[in-house]
């Protein structure tokens, strides 16, 4: 394992700890690393919380600050954080007018989130995230996935709690933008989890994962490498497929790097998803193209489409100041 | 019961998680993401920390501390589960508990897991091994705590076969099949443990 | 080797024209990609034009955007760009005021800025940065490295010249900013140049290459594996000493992945510089964390530190708004 | 210089870079960054693409394009310091030069590339090829473009153990020691060729 880190058992404080120094003028770290909050709170605004396992950098540290999220619970490296983080973070972020979970569709994640909301005595709500369209689900099963369209939630519903709208309001909106947004991923590299050492899966030199997910989990099949068009056909045809959306509509494209993919490579893909998109009568309307949901070490990308519509565009266009998205302040 | 039995209780639960630590994490790296084992052995070692403290207690209450314990330090899916699964028997049992007390108890505190894991047995979990040992358990007879283990050990095998619908396996749907849950080991690793400090006994 | 792309002949322009789309609104891009240049030129202020190889990305066209950089000559992936391609740069983005080159002191990028410069009819200058501590220099050699203080040296030049500061002003400025500005890299894993197909170089599981150049170049020497604070140690030694500032000096601190190491473990090396910075005395006044000036797909980082004055703390704080930096508006 | 002649010459010259580009490109990897081979190859092939534009022009016009073109297509440090040695070449000779004339044209053009460069031989550059070549080139005597080659070759093998002071390769200082430079071995890829035609005639 090749890792700039000191001690395994050290990584995750000491990169909290580093990212709360070089972003003091935005994030304030809580006792025991249990959170990090936004430095600034805004009164009578709902508090948004999300969390999960870490690994996902900047996901979701990243993205607390001003027009997102006011706090964030790292849980250990892809292992989600335990009741007593959120609930620490409810209680320093909430300023009254309760907190809203966001949570990605992982039973951990969601049962963790759900014992702290059970422990509140404050008001709590929840939204749920399951863009992952590689999961084929069924009714009995746990559902998808939720994975980089989680940033698009975060994002609009951060803009929607600065512009004042209440717990039960957000949570309707969260789920709406939840279900304008589908993901799917590919591998062409496993990660490697410090605390295990090696990679957790083996991929031959000719082959991918296609439709990974965020913590080296496999997807729906293990293939020979192609092209990035080849790539983007697929991933695109399932998106749009379960998307449903009616040509014309404007999208909101996310090319999201999964941690060893360098920006030459996501922007390729990014004109292959284009050029598909286009092909098929939509407006890309916004792209984000980067590192933003990662899966540590993990080569590879994740494409994310999100339908919008004119409040979902001005969301997203709204100002937000975090450590990793910032625009219009 | 008396404090010396519960802190070898907790010991020897301890140790088996902490020695099967990497088979654990290797199981989760099959079909999960591979921190199973990591888990269970920082929920682990974090009772055995507290173990002075927890084993001062009565039963029930030394239950539900090891119950919260795992939960606010596991984290992830077995966290919850694990700790739903202590504090329901530290809620079911009465200080010095019966054969069928015991028995009763794990049958409550295994509803309580299902309700928090929307979840029943026949979905590749934990479930596949805690269901048929609480009825095997149930069914009583000679040297139970000698046969419990066999039972445990069975039932965890017997998950190889299935297709998860529960977990994070669930999202491989057909390529789950093949391989052990690792919750499903833990389970039969503990059940073992525990049974081996009453077999000595 | 395993890339996101199509034909290896192809990368480059359609990376090009994926960044180009995504960032429609900042940039556009000149004929037959031999620059990019920003949207909305600012008359009468002087034109800031850098470029170099590819496969630094978002060096040097993630910089392009008000405040930053007017244009960026891509060359093939590192190689220098050609003088045909500064040229057509200077005659898209000089408004009148002049050209400034921003050039990395390669002798390939320098000799070709030369002769752009040399057939230009308009008003030019050039700054050269050479911020790499790695090199150990004589009065006979090429000199250092241009490596990631060119990312502040860029910045501040952008805001400077978005001042109204004129040519003459601007290179005596960019030059005080990279004798302010040293850095230093190291690489865990090589690069993969896609034409090449096979890494530039080979390292043991157990090995790092010290004092790495942004190309995959060798650097100080190849030595065992060490952790982040071992690593952070030599690197800030060089470039303190090298500096040469009086403690107490307030500092930016720019921790720069080279394309596959994450966030997390940029974050425990900032961790691990900040230490060490505030250890010797230095404070900390400016972070700045990320993947900015790349080697493609090579694992490592690294680091680099300005003495900061009011002036380029000020310039530094201007607003920018480029597809890689944006902040202030 | 007929057509014909300069059209072979160009053929000569864009072959043998072709069919070494992966050799360079190796040379360039131990001690640069990889991609001289690939610098030269781009070159020449746009050489070669336009030769019939070219080889139509007088000889110091048809130098001078061919210099313009790899100033504008290799990019990189060979690629100006090559279009400086092609253009002044250009400046240099007259349209049916003699040996001498030849001679001193590439003395003047080798200048040109030290001026552009900022070098001298004994460098670790293309010069510790260009020079000992033009020495032995204005020297003169029997069969020379038969013997040139040699002398290119061996004062290619001569920069294995220089310390480079320019180019890429300096950034390495003493760890530049035991490898060949790559422009050394493409100047003397180019002299072999450039020989081989005027033999053939
Ligand atoms: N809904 C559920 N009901 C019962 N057991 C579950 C459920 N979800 C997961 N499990 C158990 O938890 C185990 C995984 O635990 P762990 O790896 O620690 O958490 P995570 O999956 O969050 O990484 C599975 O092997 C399975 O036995
Ligand atoms: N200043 C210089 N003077 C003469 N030759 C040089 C100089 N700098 C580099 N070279 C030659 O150029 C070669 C490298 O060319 P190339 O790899 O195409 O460019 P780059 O070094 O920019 O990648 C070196 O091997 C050397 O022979
Ligand atoms: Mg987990
Ligand atoms: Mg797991
Ligand atoms: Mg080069
Ligand atoms: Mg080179």
């Amino acid at each position: 394992m090749k890792k700039l880190i000191n001690a395994v058992d050290d990584v995750l404080t000491e990169s909290l700890q580093g990212f709360a120094a070089v972003h003091g003028d935005i994030v304030a770290l809580g006792e025991d690393n249990k959170f990090v909050r936004r430095r600034n709170l805004k009164p009578g605004k709902v508090a948004l919380i999300s969390g999960g396992g870490s690994g996902h950098e900047p996901l979701h540290a990243g993205f607390v600050g001003l027009g997102m999220l006011d706090a964030a619970c790292p849980g250990q490296v892809f292992t989600s954080p335990t009741p007593d983080q959120m609930l620490a973070a409810a209680q320093a972020a909430d300023t009254g007018a309760g907190a809203l979970f966001i949570v990605k569709n992982y039973e951990g994640d969601v049962m963790n989130f759900a014992m702290a909301a059970e422990m509140m005595e404050t008001k709590v709500a929840t939204v749920i995230t399951d863009d992952d369209v590689a999961v084929e689900t069924s009714t009995y099963s746990t559902g998808r996935r939720g994975v980089a369209g989680t940033l698009v939630v975060e994002k609009m519903l951060g803009a929607a709690a600065e512009q004042g709208r209440d717990l039960s309001a957000l949570r309707a909106l969260g789920d709406d933008v939840n279900k304008r947004t589908r993901s799917m991923g590919v591998a062409l590299t496993s990660c490697t989890v410090p605390a295990a050492g090696k990679p957790t899966f083996a991929l031959g030199e000719d082959e991918m994962e296609m439709g990974v997910g965020i913590h080296g989990e496999p997807g729906r099949r293990r293939v020979k490498l192609a092209s990035a068009d080849a790539i983007a056909e697929e991933m695109m045809g399932a998106i749009l497929t379960d998307l449903a959306a009616k040509p014309g509509t404007p999208c909101l494209l996310l090319v999201n790097g999964f941690g060893a993919t360098p920006a030459m490579e996501l922007y390729v893909m990014a004109n292959a998803a284009r050029r598909i998109l286009e092909g098929r009568g939509f407006t890309i309307a916004r792209g984000l193209v980067g590192s933003y949901v990662t899966s540590l070490d993990m080569a590879g990308c994740s494409l994310t489409v999100t339908a919008l519509d004119d409040t979902t565009l001005a969301l997203w266009d709204a100002p937000v100041h975090t450590a990793a998205l910032r625009w219009g302040c | 019961m008396d404090q010396d039995f519960k802190s070898r209780l907790i010991a020897a639960m301890a140790d088996a998680i902490i020695a099967h630590a990497e088979e654990l994490t290797a199981l989760d790296s099959a079909i999960g993401d591979g921190d199973h084992g990591l888990n269970m052995k920082r929920g682990f070692e974090a009772v055995l920390a507290d173990a002075s403290n927890i084993t001062a207690k009565p039963l029930p209450d030394a239950l539900k501390a090891i119950g919260m314990t795992l939960v606010m330090k596991v984290g992830g899916a077995s966290g919850p589960l694990y700790g739903t699964l202590a504090m329901g028997l530290g809620k079911a049992l009465p200080t010095e508990p019966s054969v069928a007390d015991a028995a009763g108890a794990l049958g409550r505190a295994i509803e309580d897991v299902k309700a928090r894991g929307k979840s029943e047995a026949g979905q590749k979990t934990m479930l596949d091994v805690l269901v048929p040992v609480q009825v095997a358990f149930a069914a009583g007879g000679e040297d139970i705590a000698t046969r419990l283990p066999a039972v445990a050990a069975e039932a965890a095998d017997a998950t190889i076969p299935m297709k998860a619908v529960r977990g994070r396996a669930s999202f491989l749907g057909e390529r789950s099949i093949g391989h052990m849950d690792p919750g499903a080991r833990s389970s039969s690793l503990l059940v073992q443990a525990i049974c081996s400090v009453f077999d000595e006994a």
